[in-house]
C-alpha cells in the first residue's frame, strides 16, 4: 500500500481549525485567480528550468518546488511590497510569489551577467533585495535566524514590516530551528514561519528522523501560535495566512505555519526519486495544488478558459524570460573578483 | 590491481573495514539510501540500518554524537556530505573531539573518522564548494587526510578508520568518477608520507587531492618545454612529510605548492613557512604558491573558470618559476 | 517583592505528579541518607574549594553547584557502576555524585599531576572514564550531542547501559538541545535528560531568555515523556528519576526530568552576582536541600547527630583530598606534550 | 591623552559610535548587564536595552541575527564572549555572513562586527584559550582586526562600527585591565597599517594582539645584547600591511613572526610565505615563526607556562635568528 504523502508527520489538533476556517468564508475569485497565476509561474519557471537542464543549457542542478506552489502563493497574497521574506535551496518559488523577475532569475540559472545576482549565486542563491526577498539559502534552516534579526533590525528601526520565514520539514530538527523560534517569541518579533513539508528530506523521509507531535507542536511549545494546514489547498492556506500575518503585523508576536504538501519530483533536477512508489507519486499528483483551485473555482462558475488564458501567458512570460537569458553576455571574467569586500585585495 | 573509480576505491576500503570490526559503523544523512554520491551503496543492506544511520539534518549532533559513541568504544565513520556543512558541527569537531583527550589527561579517544567531500564541482557556487583543509591543520588534535587518486583514497581511508586519533578525511567531489588502479586487499597508508607523483629534478611542486590533476598535467607540458618538475602529492596535510619536501627543496631550490583552496592562509603558507625555516640563510630560494583568489566561489561557469586553478596557471606559475 | 526563585519558570501539567508520586511511598531512609551523604560530599567539596581560591591556591575560576546538589544526588542514586553520564561546566555535583574521587578532583583543580585530568582538565572538564563519567564540558549544551551518541554507542555494542545527560537552564536555547531530543527519541536511546534549573544563565535570568512554556513542555513536543520537579526536594526527585530511569531502562526510550532548583552563589567564583535581591537569595537559602531533607527525616525520627556525623566525615574526607592536592606534584613541564595525538609531533 | 585600559577604551570608542549613529547596537549574552568583561557597563542605561540586547544562549542566532539585521539596513555589535563560542556560529559566520554580498551580486551588506575576546587568561585550559585569526584571514569576505594596545582597540573599532564590510574583531581577554594613552575623541585607525612598536634596523618582528607585550619586552632584552630590533604591530590581520613589512625585511633580510596562536597553520605561515614569494631570489633570507606548539591549550598554570610563548622564548628566537 503506498503512503499517503499527506498523513506520515503526526496532525496537531489544530489541523481542522484550518479548514474551518476556509470554509467559514466565500472564495474571494479575484484574489484566488492571483494566487492561481502566480502558481503557474512558479510552475512553468521550474519546468522550463528542468528541460534547459536535460538539454545541457543550464549549469549545475536546481531544486524544483513542482507540487508545492501553494504555500508561496498563498503566503505572498498577505505580505506587502515592504515585507521581507527568506527562503531556501528549494526557493524559485518564494521569489517568483514575492515578485521577482523571472527574467532576472532565469538570467541567474543560465549563470548570465543579466541574473538576479550577475550569476554569481545560481538557482541556491537567488535574491532581489529590491523586493525584500533576502535570499535564497543554501544551508538548511539557515535563513531562520538571518529572518528573525531581519525582523529585530525592523523592530528597531520602527518599521512596519513583517517577515516571512521558509523552511522544509528537515530544518526542524536543526539547531536554527530552536534558537530562532525561541528568539522571535522572546522578542515578539514580527516573523512568520512556514515549514513547507513536502514530506523528505533530500532521499530521506522527514518522518523517520523527525520525533514527537511535528513541527507546529515544536512551535506551540516555544510559545508560538501554530497550526497544521492542507498545503495543497491555496484557499485553506490563504484563509490562515491571513489570519496569522495580520496578527503578526498588529504586533502579536511571531506565528507558525506547518504546510503538508509533497515533493512530486526528486530532490534535485538529478534525483530520480527511486526511494519511493509509483502509486504514492500518483497519489501526491492527484492533489495537484493548481487543478484542484480550478477545479474548485470551477464547481462555483469561474470558467476553464480563464485558467487557461493564465496559463498560457505565464508560459510566454517564462519563454520569453528564456530567451532573454540565453541571448545576455556572460559576466566578465574579471567581475569574479567584485563584490567581495572593499578592504584587502582579493589576490 | 582493479581499476576503479574514487566512489567505488572508498566503497571497497570501507565495506573491508566494516567486515573487519563489528565496532565500524555510519552515521549521516541518507547514508542508509546509499549517500549523497554512491559512496555507500548497498552498505545498509549488508551490515544493517544499525550500522548504516541516515540521520536528521542535525549536523552538530551527527559529529557530537559520533564522539558520543567513540567514547563509549564504537568506531563511527561520520559523514558529513560537505566539508560546507560541517561548518554547522565546528564546537563538535573542534572544542570536542580534537580535544577530549587532552583535556581529560588522556582517558578519553575519540577513534573516529570524519568523512567531507570538498571543492567545486558542477556550479555549486560559494556554500556548496569551499576547501578548508588550512582550517583543520591549524587544530591540535586533528588528523587531516586528502587523497588525490582511487588508490590513496582506499589505503587512507583504511588508515583513517584504524587509526586511534580523529581523522579529518577530505574527499574530492569533484574527482568522484576518476578511475584509477587500486591494488586488492588495499594496505593501510601510514600518514605523513608524500607520494612522488611525478619524477623530475630542477623544480619542486608540492600539491594534494584536487590540485594533483592539474599539477601532474602542467608538469608534462612544461617537461615539454624543458622543465623537470617532480610532483610531490602530499595525500595528508597533517602529518605532512616534511623531510621529503625539504629534501626535493634542498636539491632544487625552487618550490611551487598548488592547491584548489584560497592562497591567503592556505595549507600552502605553511609548507612555504617551513621550507624557508628549515632552509633558511642558506642559498636564495624560489618558493612560489597558487591557490584561488581570496574570494567565495561563484556560481557561472565564466566565473568559475576564472577563479579556478588549471593546468594552464600551474604552467604559467612554473614558468615564472623557472624563469627567476 | 523578590521573585520567588522557584516560580519564574512556567510549570507544566506535570509538576503535581511528582510530588503524588514522592508522597505515595514511605520515604528509605537508608536511601535517603546515601543521597544526604554525597550531597554533603559535594557541598564540602565546593566550599573548600572556594575558600582555597579567595585565598589564592586555585588558579582559575570554578562554577559552585552549592544550593542544586539534590539534582546529581538523586539521579546518580538511579545510576548503576556502568551507566554513564555527560556533564556541564558546573559538573563538580555529577561527578562526584556518580563516584568520583575526591582526592583526584581536588587534585586537578589544583592542576596537580594526581588531578583526575593530570592538570590538563581543571574544574571545567574534569572527567573520570573509569566510572563511566563522560567529562565536564565547557560549551554550553555542548554533552547533550556526546550522551546520545554515547547511548547509540552501547545500542550499538549490545550494552544495557543508560546515560544520564545534565545540563542547565541557558541550555535548552541552543540548538543541541533540540537536535539532541529530537535524536534519542527518533532512535528510542537510553538517555535520561536532566535539566537542572538553577534559575539563570550566567547573569541573566533564564526565564528572561526562554519562551514558551519551559523545558519539559519542549520535550514533550519532540515525543519525550517529561516532567517538572522540585530540584531541592531530594526525596521528589528520586521518585520520579527512579520511574523514570527504569524507563529508560528497560528499553521505552527516552524520559526528560526538569528539577527546579536555584544557585545561590554566583556564576563564577568572581561573580559577586549583584543582579538579584538579597531577599531572593534568603528565600532560596531557606529552600536548602541538605536542611530540607534532613528536617524531613528528623521529623520522621531520625537523630540529628547522624546527619552531623555524615557531613563531619565528609568535610573531613576533601580536607583529607585537599591536603593530598597540595601535596602533590606539579605536572612536568613536558607532560604538555603528551596526550595530543598520536600521528604528527607537536612541535 | 587620557590613561584608560582595554575595557575602557572600547567602552568609550562603542558609547560615541551609538551616539553617532542610531542604527549601531549590540546583541550578545549579558550585554544588558555590562558584559562578561565589563566592556558594556551602564550601557544599557544610556542606549535602552533595545540597543543593548541580551540574549538567549544561542550563539548561531545571535550570529545569524546580526546578519538578519544588517541586511534590513541596522550596524549590529554581535559579542561572542570568547573566540571558542562562536565556533558554534561559524555557518552563520563563514557561509553566510562573509558571503551575502558575494553570493547575491551585490545587493547585500553585512555590515556589521563580531567582538571575540580570545587567547589565554586565568588558567581556563581548552576550550576557552583559543587565537583562530589564522582561520578568519582565510574567509573571503571577512575583515578581521586584532588590536594589541587600548589606543588601537579604539581606533579599530571605530573604524570597525563604520566599516562596511563585516569585520572579526579580536580583543585580547588577557589585556582587558592593561592600561594605555588613548586620544581624546579617537579617530578611526585604517586597516591594513601596521605600527612600528619599536624603531630597530638589523632584524624585524613581526607581531600582534597579545603577543605584542612579550615582543617589546623581548626587543628590549635585544637590545641590551646589542641586537636591533624593529617590531611592527600589524593590527590588523586582513588587510594586513604587506608593504610596511616587505619593505622592512627587504632592509633586515631577517624576519621573526610572533603570535599566541599555534605556529602550524597560523598566520605566521602567511607573512612568512608571502614574505618569500616577494623576495623570492633575492640574496639568503632568515625567516622564522614563534607561536604555540600544536596542542591544545592546558588548564595547570605549569602546563600553560611551558606551552606560552613568553618573552624569554621571544629573545630565544631572535638570539637564534640572528646567529644564524
Ligand atoms: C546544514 C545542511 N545540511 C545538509 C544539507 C544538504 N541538503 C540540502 S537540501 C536537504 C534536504 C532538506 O530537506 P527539507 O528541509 O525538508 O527541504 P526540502 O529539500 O524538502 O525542500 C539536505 C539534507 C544542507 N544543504 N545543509
Ligand atoms: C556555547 C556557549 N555559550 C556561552 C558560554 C558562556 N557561559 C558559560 S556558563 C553560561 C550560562 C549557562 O547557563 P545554564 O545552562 O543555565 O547553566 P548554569 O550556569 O546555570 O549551571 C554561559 C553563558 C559557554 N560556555 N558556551
Ligand atoms: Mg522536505
Ligand atoms: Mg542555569
Amino acid at each position: 500500500m503506498p503512503i499517503d504523502p499527506s498523513s506520515d508527520t503526526p496532525t496537531g489538533p489544530a489541523a481542522d481549525s484550518a479548514a474551518e476556517r476556509r470554509a467559514a468564508e466565500p472564495v474571494d475569485v479575484k484574489r484566488a485567480l492571483g494566487m492561481y497565476r502566480v502558481m503557474c509561474r512558479i510552475r512553468a519557471f521550474e519546468e522550463h528550468a528542468l528541460e534547459l537542464l536535460k538539454a545541457g543549457e543550464l549549469p549545475g542542478v536546481i531544486h524544483p518546488s513542482i507540487g508545492q506552489e501553494a504555500v508561496p502563493a498563498a503566503v505572498c497574497a498577505s505580505l506587502e511590497p515592504g515585507d521581507y521574506v527568506t527562503s531556501t535551496h528549494r526557493g524559485h518559488g518564494h521569489a517568483l510569489a514575492k515578485g521577482a523577475d523571472p527574467a532576472a532569475m532565469m538570467g541567474e540559472l543560465f549563470g548570465r551577467a543579466s541574473g538576479a545576482c550577475k550569476g554569481k549565486g545560481g538557482s541556491m542563491h537567488i535574491a532581489d533585495f529590491s523586493i525584500g526577498m533576502l535570499g535564497a539559502n543554501g544551508i538548511v534552516a539557515a535563513g531562520i535566524p538571518i529572518a528573525v534579526g531581519a525582523a529585530q533590525g525592523i523592530k528597531l528601526k520602527g518599521e512596519a514590516a513583517i517577515v516571512a520565514c521558509f523552511f522544509g520539514d528537515g530544518a526542524v530538527n536543526r539547531g536554527p530551528f530552536l534558537e530562532g523560534l525561541n528568539w522571535a517569541a522572546v522578542y515578539r518579533l514580527p516573523v512568520l514561519f512556514v515549514c513547507e513539508d513536502n514530506g523528505f528530506a533530500a532521499f530521506t523521509r522527514g518522518a523517520a528522523t523527525t520525533a514527537g507531535y511535528g513541527a507546529a507542536a515544536r512551535a506551540e511549545s516555544i510559545g508560538l501560535r501554530a497550526e497544521s494546514v492542507d498545503g495543497n489547498d491555496v484557499l485553506e492556506l490563504d484563509a490562515t495566512v491571513r489570519e496569522f500575518a495580520a496578527e503578526v503585523r498588529g504586533g502579536e508576536g511571531p506565528r507558525f505555519i506547518h504546510a503538508k504538501t509533497y515533493r512530486v519530483t526528486g530532490h534535485t533536477s538529478l534525483d530520480k526519486a527511486d526511494y519511493r512508489s509509483v502509486a504514492e507519486v500518483a497519489l501526491a499528483l492527484a492533489r495537484d495544488p493548481l487543478k484542484r483551485l480550478a477545479r474548485e473555482l470551477g464547481e462555483q462558475g469561474v470558467e476553464a478558459e480563464i485558467f487557461e488564458t493564465i496559463e498560457a501567458k505565464e508560459r510566454d512570460a517564462i519563454q520569453q524570460a528564456v530567451e532573454a537569458a540565453r541571448a545576455a553576455p556572460w559576466p566578465e571574467p574579471e567581475s569574479a573578483f567584485e563584490d567581495v569586500q572593499d578592504q584587502g585585495a582579493p589576490r | 590491481m582493479t581499476r576503479m573509480s574514487f566512489v567505488e576505491a572508498g566503497h571497497t576500503a570501507l565495506a573491508e573495514e566494516m567486515r573487519r570490526d563489528p565496532a565500524v559503523w555510519v552515521l549521516g544523512e541518507d547514508v542508509a539510501h546509499g549517500g549523497l554520491y554512491g559512496q555507500y551503496k548497498g552498505l545498509a543492506k549488508e551490515f544493517g540500518t544499525q550500522r548504516l544511520i541516515s540521520t536528521p539534518i542535525s549536523e552538530a549532533t551527527i559529529m557530537g554524537a559520533g564522539l558520543g559513541a567513540a567514547l563509549v568504544g564504537t568506531r563511527p565513520v561520520i559523514e558529513m556530505r560537505m566539508t560546507d556543512f560541517a561548518l554547522c558541527a565546528i564546537d563538535e569537531l573542534v572544542n570536542q573531539i580534537a580535544k577530549v583527550r587532552y583535556m581529560f589527561g588522556g582517558q578519553a579517544r575519540a577513534s573516529l573518522v570524519v568523512r567531507m567531500p570538498h571543492g567545486m564541482v558542477r556550479n555549486s557556487a560559494a556554500q556548496h564548494s569551499q576547501c578548508l583543509e588550512a582550517w583543520f591543520a591549524h587544530v591540535p588534535g586533528l588528523v587531516v587526510v586528502a587523497p588525490g587518486t582511487p588508490a590513496d583514497a582506499a589505503g587512507l581511508l583504511k588508515a583513517a578508520i584504524r587509526s586511534d586519533d580523529p581523522v579529518v578525511f577530505l574527499e574530492p567531489k569533484a574527482l568522484w568518477q576518476q578511475e584509477g588502479e587500486v591494488p586488492e586487499d588495499t594496505e593501510p597508508i601510514p600518514f605523513g608520507t608524500a607520494r612522488i607523483a611525478r619524477e623530475g629534478g630542477e623544480t619542486t611542486l608540492v600539491t594534494w587531492s584536487t590540485a594533483l590533476g592539474p599539477a601532474l598535467q602542467a608538469a608534462e607540458e612544461a617537461a615539454a618545454e624543458g622543465m623537470a618538475v617532480e610532483v610531490l602529492d602530499l595525500r595528508s596535510i597533517w602529518p605532512w612529510d616534511v623531510e621529503a619536501v625539504v629534501e626535493s627543496v634542498r636539491r632544487t631550490r625552487r618550490l611551487l605548492v598548488v592547491h584548489e583552496a584560497v592562497t591567503t592562509g592556505g595549507f600552502g603558507a605553511e609548507v612555504l613557512a617551513t621550507v624557508a625555516e628549515r632552509l633558511a640563510g642558506e642559498s636564495a630560494l624560489r618558493l612560489r604558491r597558487l591557490g584561488a583568489p581570496r574570494v567565495p566561489v561563484p556560481f557561472s561557469p565564466r566565473l568559475e573558470d576564472a577563479i579556478r586553478v588549471d593546468a594552464p596557471d600551474v604552467l604559467d606559475a612554473l614558468r615564472t618559476l623557472c624563469a627567476d
